[in-house]
């Protein structure tokens, strides 16, 4: 295959599934901070 | 509405002209460039030649982010903004105002660079009605996109790089526009482009003016 | 509306207000539309901003002088000659032809009979084109490559 | 689903679903594409050029749609100013995409990287306006200043998105006229052209609308979270207070 042709796909599958996981990583740890924020500040020992 | 452009325009000239700064660092600065221009183009006096519309309107663009930004400036100050808004000045009116005044004095400061570009560019003065057309036209639609986009960015602290990030993309057919109808107009015009480029920055003008009329009422209510 | 009940000074004012900051936005609309709609004209008619078509660029060659432009044509086939680094052909649009003289490699789909883009400027005192980039242009057409190319430059005929 | 973590949900499962198949449909027949006389292989970026482009349209007119349902004082909602940032993001990133394709297809078959033609010059600014917005976006204030200001600046950047799309007829440009408007329907290779170009369409569009309601719900989050993280440093500065003589 040729090489401009590979580049563009690849550069476009590549940006896109790295955007992608990006957008649900964070959705993922922000609704974790969520739940922990709703479930009150971890108590700590002073 | 015109009344209350007069008012806050003379209160902004007025307060420029007091406080100095456009004369004294704004002018310097926009010559400065052109120098700057100038030395590293030296070497080839006919690119310096050819460049000439192009450097002198860069120049400008430069200027009016400056000028955009000391315009804001004064009223972000001591609760000055808070006091215009309160004054039941008509918010179109403060905007034809603000950009008024800062067309006077980007106009200014054109014909100081226009000069400018004369003397150190040795460029032959061809075309001067289309030229003041031209830089007619596009001092409007800077200090009115200027003007706007000055209050969209104001009141942050990140203000100093946010406006030319927000105003460079936007006031970038005017550089286009102006640089090819000046450099039709010093070379005589022999194709007869001038006046479609005029009417880009003409077009420009005119929208920027009307969107700033409607819109300032709404921007200046907030913060 | 009964004469002897003169509406609240607030009540006046209110709607009026209100219908002034509606008039004024709608006349901005309708500037901004007729700005707009100036451009399409305009820009409809201005034809000349990226490049110059080869009949167009022949019909001004005394007012373009040696300044640089852009010189669109299809190259003529069978016109193509190869001597050192530089190649020399022809460009045609609307059968008027102009001479070509390119310095540097041509581009990888540079053959006979296809619209291209030169960057340069006419030769002092001649009507050769100087050109040292080019552009091929495509259009959306899209033929098998098996097919046989000179159906490309038959397109359009002119007369000898 | 209450204790699911993340944005995930039977809508975007079934969204991501669909476009995952679409995409890999459109690369499957894109790769496999006829070379052709003009362009060789490099047509074959057909199959994914103009989707993005399209996709960065779609992104940009939301955007705009939703700036305009939140300054509309009826439909006022939080909801809008949310949908518009987090559209104008994706939209950034298929704009960007686009100008990448375009360009490496460009150097092969027009023998340059990059023209300011009308086209390119005003993907470039539509670009660069759409990452002010964003930059905007992101400027430290209060929720409603905050949508007020980006819906008006969004307001102001869409006119770029007609410009561009009808530049190519309205100026001379290196770039081809559109590609609909161009094909000559008796050409049975412009109809496997079109279609595999439509193909991609309807991935990126797919791709995008997924994107666009993860990056919603992330969006929301983000705000639920300053505020409360607001509400618990206010809380703390004022036991502070409390304790402190």
């Amino acid at each position: 295959m040729n090489g401009y042709v590979a580049a563009g796909y690849g550069i476009t599958l590549l940006t896109l599934a790295a955007y992608a996981l990006r957008v649900v990583w964070r959705g993922r740890s922000l609704s974790r901070a969520a739940s922990e924020a709703a479930s009150g500040p971890p108590v700590e020992s002073s | 509405m015109w009344r209350d452009a007069v008012l806050v325009a003379g209160k902004d000239l007025r307060i420029e002209a007091r406080s100095r700064v456009a004369t004294n660092q704004v002018a310097p600065f926009a010559v400065l460039v052109l120098v700057l221009f100038a030395v590293a183009l030296d070497a080839d006096r006919r690119v310096l030649e050819q460049a000439a519309a192009g450097l002198l309107w860069v120049a400008v663009l430069l200027s009016t982010l400056l000028a955009v930004h000391r315009a804001q400036g004064v009223e972000s100050a001591e609760g000055t903004g808070d006091a215009l808004r309160l004054s039941g000045l008509d918010p179109a009116g403060i905007f034809l105002g603000k950009a008024a005044a800062v067309a006077v004095q980007l106009l200014a400061l054109e014909v100081l660079l226009g000069v400018g570009v004369v003397v150190l560019y040795d460029i032959d003065p061809a075309g001067l009605g289309t030229l003041a057309l031209t830089a007619g036209a596009a001092t409007v639609g800077l200090a009115a996109a200027g003007t706007l986009y000055g209050v969209l960015a104001t009141r942050s602290r990140v203000r100093e790089t946010l406006l030319p990030l927000l105003l460079l993309p936007v006031v970038a057919p005017v550089l286009i526009a102006a640089t090819r109808a000046s450099e039709a107009a010093l070379a005589g015009d022999p194709l007869g482009a001038a006046p479609q480029w005029l009417g880009l920055l003409g077009v420009f003008a005119v929208m920027y003016v009307g969107f700033g009329v409607v819109a300032f009422g709404p921007l200046m209510e907030e913060a | 509306m009964s004469p002897d009940a003169p509406p609240l000074v607030d009540d006046q004012r209110e709607p009026r207000h209100f219908d002034r900051s509606r008039l004024r936005l709608g006349i901005v609309i309708a500037v901004v539309c007729g700005a707009l709609a100036f451009l399409v004209i305009q820009g409809l008619d201005n034809a000349t901003t990226y490049f110059r078509n080869a009949d167009e660029a022949v019909a001004q060659r005394d007012d373009l002088g040696t300044r640089r432009l852009r010189l669109q044509g299809t190259v003529v086939p069978g016109s193509v000659r190869t001597a050192g680094d530089e190649v020399a052909f022809a460009v045609e649009y609307h059968c008027v032809a102009v001479d070509v003289r390119h310095r540097g490699d041509p581009p990888e789909l540079f053959v006979d009979g296809i619209p291209v883009v030169l960057e340069g400027a006419f030769a002092e005192g001649t009507d050769t084109f100087a050109s040292d980039r080019i552009m091929v242009r495509h259009t959306s057409e899209y033929r098998a490559e098996e097919g046989d190319r000179l159906a490309l430059a038959a397109d359009e005929a002119c007369p000898a | 689903m209450t204790n699911r973590t993340g944005t995930a949900s039977a809508l975007t499962l079934s969204l991501g679903l669909a476009a995952a198949l679409a995409l890999a449909g459109t690369v499957a027949l894109g790769l496999t594409l006829p070379a052709t006389v003009e362009q060789g292989e490099y047509s074959r970026l057909i199959a994914i050029h103009p989707g993005l482009a399209w996709a960065s349209y779609l992104a940009f007119g939301v955007t705009a749609a939703a700036s305009a349902l939140w300054l509309w004082p009826r439909t006022r909602s939080s909801r809008w100013d949310l949908l518009a940032g987090s559209s104008a993001e994706i939209g950034v990133v298929f704009t960007a995409l686009t100008l990448a394709t375009g360009s490496i297809w460009g150097r092969p078959t027009w023998g340059v990287w990059w023209v300011w033609d009308a086209r390119l010059t005003l993907s470039a600014l539509m670009l660069a306006l759409y990452l002010g917005y964003l930059a905007l976006r992101r400027v430290p204030a209060p929720v409603d200043v905050r949508a007020r200001r980006s819906a008006i600046a969004a307001l102001l950047a869409v006119a770029v998105v007609p410009v561009n799309h009808f530049a190519v007829e309205w100026w001379r440009t290196l770039h081809q006229g559109r590609s609909l408007a161009q094909t000559t329907p008796g050409n049975d290779l412009d109809g496997i052209f079109v279609g595999v170009m439509l193909l991609g369409f309807l991935a990126m569009t797919l791709v995008y609308c997924w994107l666009l309601v993860h990056r919603v719900r992330v969006a929301r989050l983000e705000d639920r979270l300053d505020e409360q993280s607001l509400a618990v440093a206010l809380d703390e500065r004022r036991r502070e207070a409390v304790l402190a003589p």
